[in-house]
């Protein structure tokens, strides 16, 4: 299981979408608020909150191919498989690096950002929290769209529907400042659901 | 001693019956070349031994016992399929660090990839290579030990002659060294393996 | 035209490489003690506007970089003289770093004039962007391992980015949606005191001595980094 | 002196922009010198082996 | 030339990037503003004016994989590239599909869009008119990244780090009701630019 | 009568020469046979030959105009290289129509093939194939008419014997009605050709 991690995290750090990288999308998907909505501090704040989430879901969305699918494709995930026999443990690496990988730059320049769209730290911690809970809810769900959609003609867009309905009861809560409680026990509902689901997708698309 | 067999083993995909009442068995020390048409099962062949199919008819037995329910199974063998599990745009030397991780050994790729005159392409990324120095990084794979099994699906294909004889002659040795190797060809090989059945 | 790197060139550059430290020190630690201690506060702004003498000097010097930048690579383009993209190669990085210290030292200057770490005003964000075509730059440089691509590559998106610059520079009139904070505009006026242009004057100088010095250590940087990639590969 | 180091009030804002400023301007200088080091260190061997 | 388009768009619709995916993805990224944002009408319509913005750009980030990679990977692109020797008009067509495929669908469903979320027709109108010609330029951007990208490591990040500061014109005076002229400018230009780009990045890749 | 010549073609790919000082010529009507070693640069000769490499030395001559300056001669090659250009999640039937708009002429499947004996998985999709099928199937392009050369990398890897002698077969069919054909092989062929290099 450790071995899957550093293997994963050091495959992305090498097709460098390592941190740096991350980092700098977030930045930008959240830059284009202004430039989209204009500038008044009020709005911004509002904003915010919500294309915070926009951004993390848009992160998700755009990497949900790399989870599984490059590894079947290149046959890798074959080795994985033969490997780490007990596949729950190999899931559960997954959504580790998968978290670590484009979820954790979101939250660790959060702060930063929300200086930069003029929220006070009060606002920030509740982002934070709920940001932190909520990701690994995605993760979650990622990770067990990409296991179904394995063989599936090769669609995003596919996939990106499939999601998106998924994460609206947590961009919904998610920008809701108190409702943290609600979002772990979306994360926690999502995390049993995914590792069934997950399972059983890599299975049958091991054959 | 090792003994892999195989009993009135029969498999569907989608509706086709690709193999239909394969018996053999195979004991440490011996290689079985599985020939057979295009698209006659092969590769599903290969599959089902290292247990990725699960829904087949008829046992697949090593050492007496069903693999599916021996637990260690999966940590006997080494299969080579055709998808070469290298990534593309990542040099050789950055997928055989990845493959160190994976297969949890760290084997020296100086030596063992100057044995087959790849070294001078260490920093190379793969998908500079041709398709038979790919093959050859591929088949790198057979350098991890402890492996009691070899599962090999066309390993010839694209290698040239040098190279096809390097191989023979590392699937001689581990032979003699009580592994046991199934592989399937197209081709007529240069030598002549312990067993052969068609399919 | 073409100018092809020798050795006696690499030597002349390896041999003043001390001479350079040592007068980029020695400027900074002059400039140091102008803007910290020998120029009087700002009027209006007091002591916070000493920071300006880091942030003018580092705002330069990033859009002047990414013009030689994007020049050097519209040479290279032209005269096919390797020399000019090992020079985009090696003045690349410092401009980026010079962007992120303008960044950063604006938006802390940010906080007590204007009362915020950041505005969304054009020029703020133009830099932000520059920053990103810096980064864009390098790492497509990176990210393609057959280099003699990755630099044609790099290279026209490096031309391409210098683009973007005029255009949200001259945003600042059409964008209506934002304006100017006054505190600018009113700190560049020619009213500015002599006391003030000396230091700035010195840490300008000083920022440039950094740029070529560094630059220069890139330069043989990159020459040694394109060998061994060669031989290694 | 005190009073420099106060800097009328504006103290955290002038020392960290100048800290922030001079620090990563070394790091940076540094980071570039050691791989100019280390790329010349395996330059010399590969010209070694080649001797 | 034509044979190209008709081929593009047969292949889309045979991998599931056909209309009706498009549209839903576009819906339900307009659809998450109120769940991120809150309700009230008049925001919403502010809102919606930048929104749409974002979704287009979102769309072509995702999909910018699409327009040369698979088919280079696959081996397509030479067959594309032996039969349509002036280079030229194979990008052409390129664009054609691209923006077919990925931003037709938002134009169409537009008014419906705009609809629910308040606005009047004449804002409609301006934003449809924006969105139109700006979309082409955003193409454009895309496919000189796409062609210049080929070979890179397979990172859709690096890709939206290039492409998101080239789309901020856009969506500044996208965003800005009354700009049209503007954007046309920037199209051309983008066009101009983008026909060298591709072509140099596809000739260099195809040794 | 067509000649296609080369007249001391060198290549380098990236640092290294790959090919050095290669001459040969061929006339309608014959086959020429590449051989050599895994990474001589075989498969960048085709590449060469088919105008995709531009920076070599030395000349390539289609009846004595060279090739990068005659206009029509994109028109005049067919190349299988190593990529299939299938798509792997579209069913075979899907795959040829793609095939059929690109290459600009309607071919009746059907028939072509069940001369192959692979009309039963028309409408499977090509990732379910096994690796002869779908080389099969991507040496189906040879089907389109209109071609003067055929430039074959390796054609013959993953195929049974009956589906290796369809191909040659095939290839002497073209060579018959004056078609020139250029192919790289690493094993030995079961026919002579008229002509063998070796790289
Ligand atoms: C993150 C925030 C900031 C950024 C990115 C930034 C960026 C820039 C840039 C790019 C320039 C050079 C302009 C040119 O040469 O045309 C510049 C100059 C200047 N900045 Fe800033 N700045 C920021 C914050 C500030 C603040 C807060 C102040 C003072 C209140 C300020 C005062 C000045 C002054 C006085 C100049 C030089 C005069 C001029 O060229 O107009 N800047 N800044
Ligand atoms: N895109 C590339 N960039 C750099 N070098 C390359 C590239 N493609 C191939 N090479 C190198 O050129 C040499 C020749 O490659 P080529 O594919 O032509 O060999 P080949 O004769 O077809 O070999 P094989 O029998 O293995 O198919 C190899 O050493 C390879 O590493
Ligand atoms: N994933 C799959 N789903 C459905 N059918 C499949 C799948 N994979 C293979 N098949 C079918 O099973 C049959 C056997 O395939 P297999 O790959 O085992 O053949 P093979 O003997 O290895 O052939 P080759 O010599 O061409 O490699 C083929 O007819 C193929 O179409
Ligand atoms: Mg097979
Ligand atoms: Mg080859």
């Amino acid at each position: 299981m450790s071995n899957l991690i550093k293997r994963d995290l050091l495959l992305s750090f090498y097709s460098s979408a390592n941190f740096f990288f991350t980092v700098s999308f977030f930045i930008l998907i959240l830059m284009l608020i202004p430039f989209a909505f204009g500038t008044q501090t009020e709005q911004l704040k509002v904003l915010f909150r919500g294309v915070v989430w926009i951004a993390l879901a848009l992160s998700i969305i755009i990497t949900v191919d790399r989870i599984y699918n490059a590894d079947y494709e290149d046959g890798n995930l074959d080795i994985i498989m033969q490997k780490n026999k007990t596949i729950e443990y190999l899931i559960i690496s997954k959504y580790i690096t998968h978290w670590f990988i484009y979820c954790l730059p979101l939250l660790v320049i959060l702060p930063l950002l929300s200086f930069l769209f003029y929220l006070d730290y009060l606002e920030t911690t509740q982002i934070f929290i709920n940001l932190f809970i909520g990701s690994f809810g995605m993760v979650f769900i990622a990770n067990f769209v990409s296991a179904l959609t394995l063989g599936a003609r090769r669609t995003i867009f596919l996939k990106a529907i499939i999601m998106i309905p998924l994460f609206v009861p947590f961009i919904i809560f998610g920008s809701d400042a108190g409702s943290w409680p609600i979002l772990l026990a979306l994360s926690m509902l999502s995390f049993v659901i995914s590792i069934y689901v997950t399972a059983y997708g890599l299975r049958l698309y091991g054959e | 001693m090792n003994e892999l067999k195989t009993e009135n083993l029969s498999c569907k995909r989608g509706e086709n019956i690709v193999l239909n009442n394969i018996n053999f068995s195979i004991k440490s020390g011996e290689t079985l070349v599985v020939k057979g048409r295009n698209g006659s099962g092969k590769t599903t062949l290969l599959r089902i031994l290292s247990s990725f199919i699960t829904s087949y008819e008829g046992k697949v037995l090593f050492n007496d016992v069903g693999i599916s329910e021996d637990n260690l199974y999966n940590s006997k063998f080494n299969l080579i399929g055709q998808k070469n599990s290298l990534k593309e745009n990542l040099s050789i030397k950055k997928n055989l660090e990845l493959w160190d991780i994976l297969f949890n050994e760290a084997l020296d790729h100086t030596k063992l990839l100057e044995h087959n005159n790849l070294y001078h392409l260490f920093n190379k990324d793969v998908s500079s290579l041709s398709d038979g120095q790919k093959k050859c990084i591929s088949l790198h794979r057979l350098n991890y030990n402890k492996y009691d099994l070899w599962f090999l699906d066309e390993p010839f294909v694209f290698l040239d002659e040098v190279n096809t004889n390097l191989l023979i002659e590392k699937i001689n040795q581990f032979n003699e060294n009580m592994g046991t190797v199934i592989l399937t060809s197209n081709i007529n090989l240069p030598k002549k393996f312990h067993k052969e059945i068609n399919i | 035209m073409y100018i092809k790197i020798k050795n006696n060139h690499i030597e002349l550059i390896k041999s003043a490489n001390p001479y350079l430290i040592f007068a980029t020190i020695f400027a900074f630690v002059i400039g140091l003690y102008y803007s910290l201690f020998q120029s009087p506060p700002d009027y209006i702004q007091g002591d916070s506007m000493r920071i300006m003498y880091i942030h003018v000097p580092s705002a330069w010097f990033a859009l002047m970089t990414y013009s030689i930048l994007a020049g050097s690579c519209v040479l290279w383009f032209i005269t096919r003289n390797p020399l000019f993209n090992v020079v985009a190669r090696s003045i690349a990085q410092v401009g980026m770093i010079f962007t992120l210290m303008s960044l950063i030292t604006g938006s802390i200057w940010g906080k007590p004039t204007w009362g915020v770490w950041w505005v969304w005003d054009a020029r703020l964000t133009s830099m932000l962007i520059l920053f990103f075509l810096y980064i864009a730059y390098i790492f497509l440089w990176q990210a393609i391992s057959n280099k003699e691509l990755a630099s044609k590559i790099s290279a026209a998106l490096a031309i391409i980015g210098f683009i973007n610059i005029p255009i949200i520079k001259f945003s600042v009139d059409w964008w209506n949606t934002l304006h100017q904070p006054a505190s600018i505009s009113k700190l560049s006026a020619p009213s500015i005191d002599v006391s003030m242009l000396i230091p700035l004057f010195i840490m300008t100088a000083a920022c440039f001595l950094f740029l070529v010095t560094v630059s220069l250590i890139r330069f043989r940087l990159v020459l040694i980094e394109n060998k061994v990639l060669r031989t290694s590969n | 002196m005190n009073e420099l180091l106060d800097m009328g009030g504006y103290a955290i804002f002038v020392w960290s922009s100048y800290g922030i400023f001079f620090f990563s301007l070394i790091i940076f200088f540094l980071i570039n010198i050691l791989n100019l080091r280390k790329y010349e260190k395996i330059f010399n061997k590969t010209k070694n082996k080649i001797d």
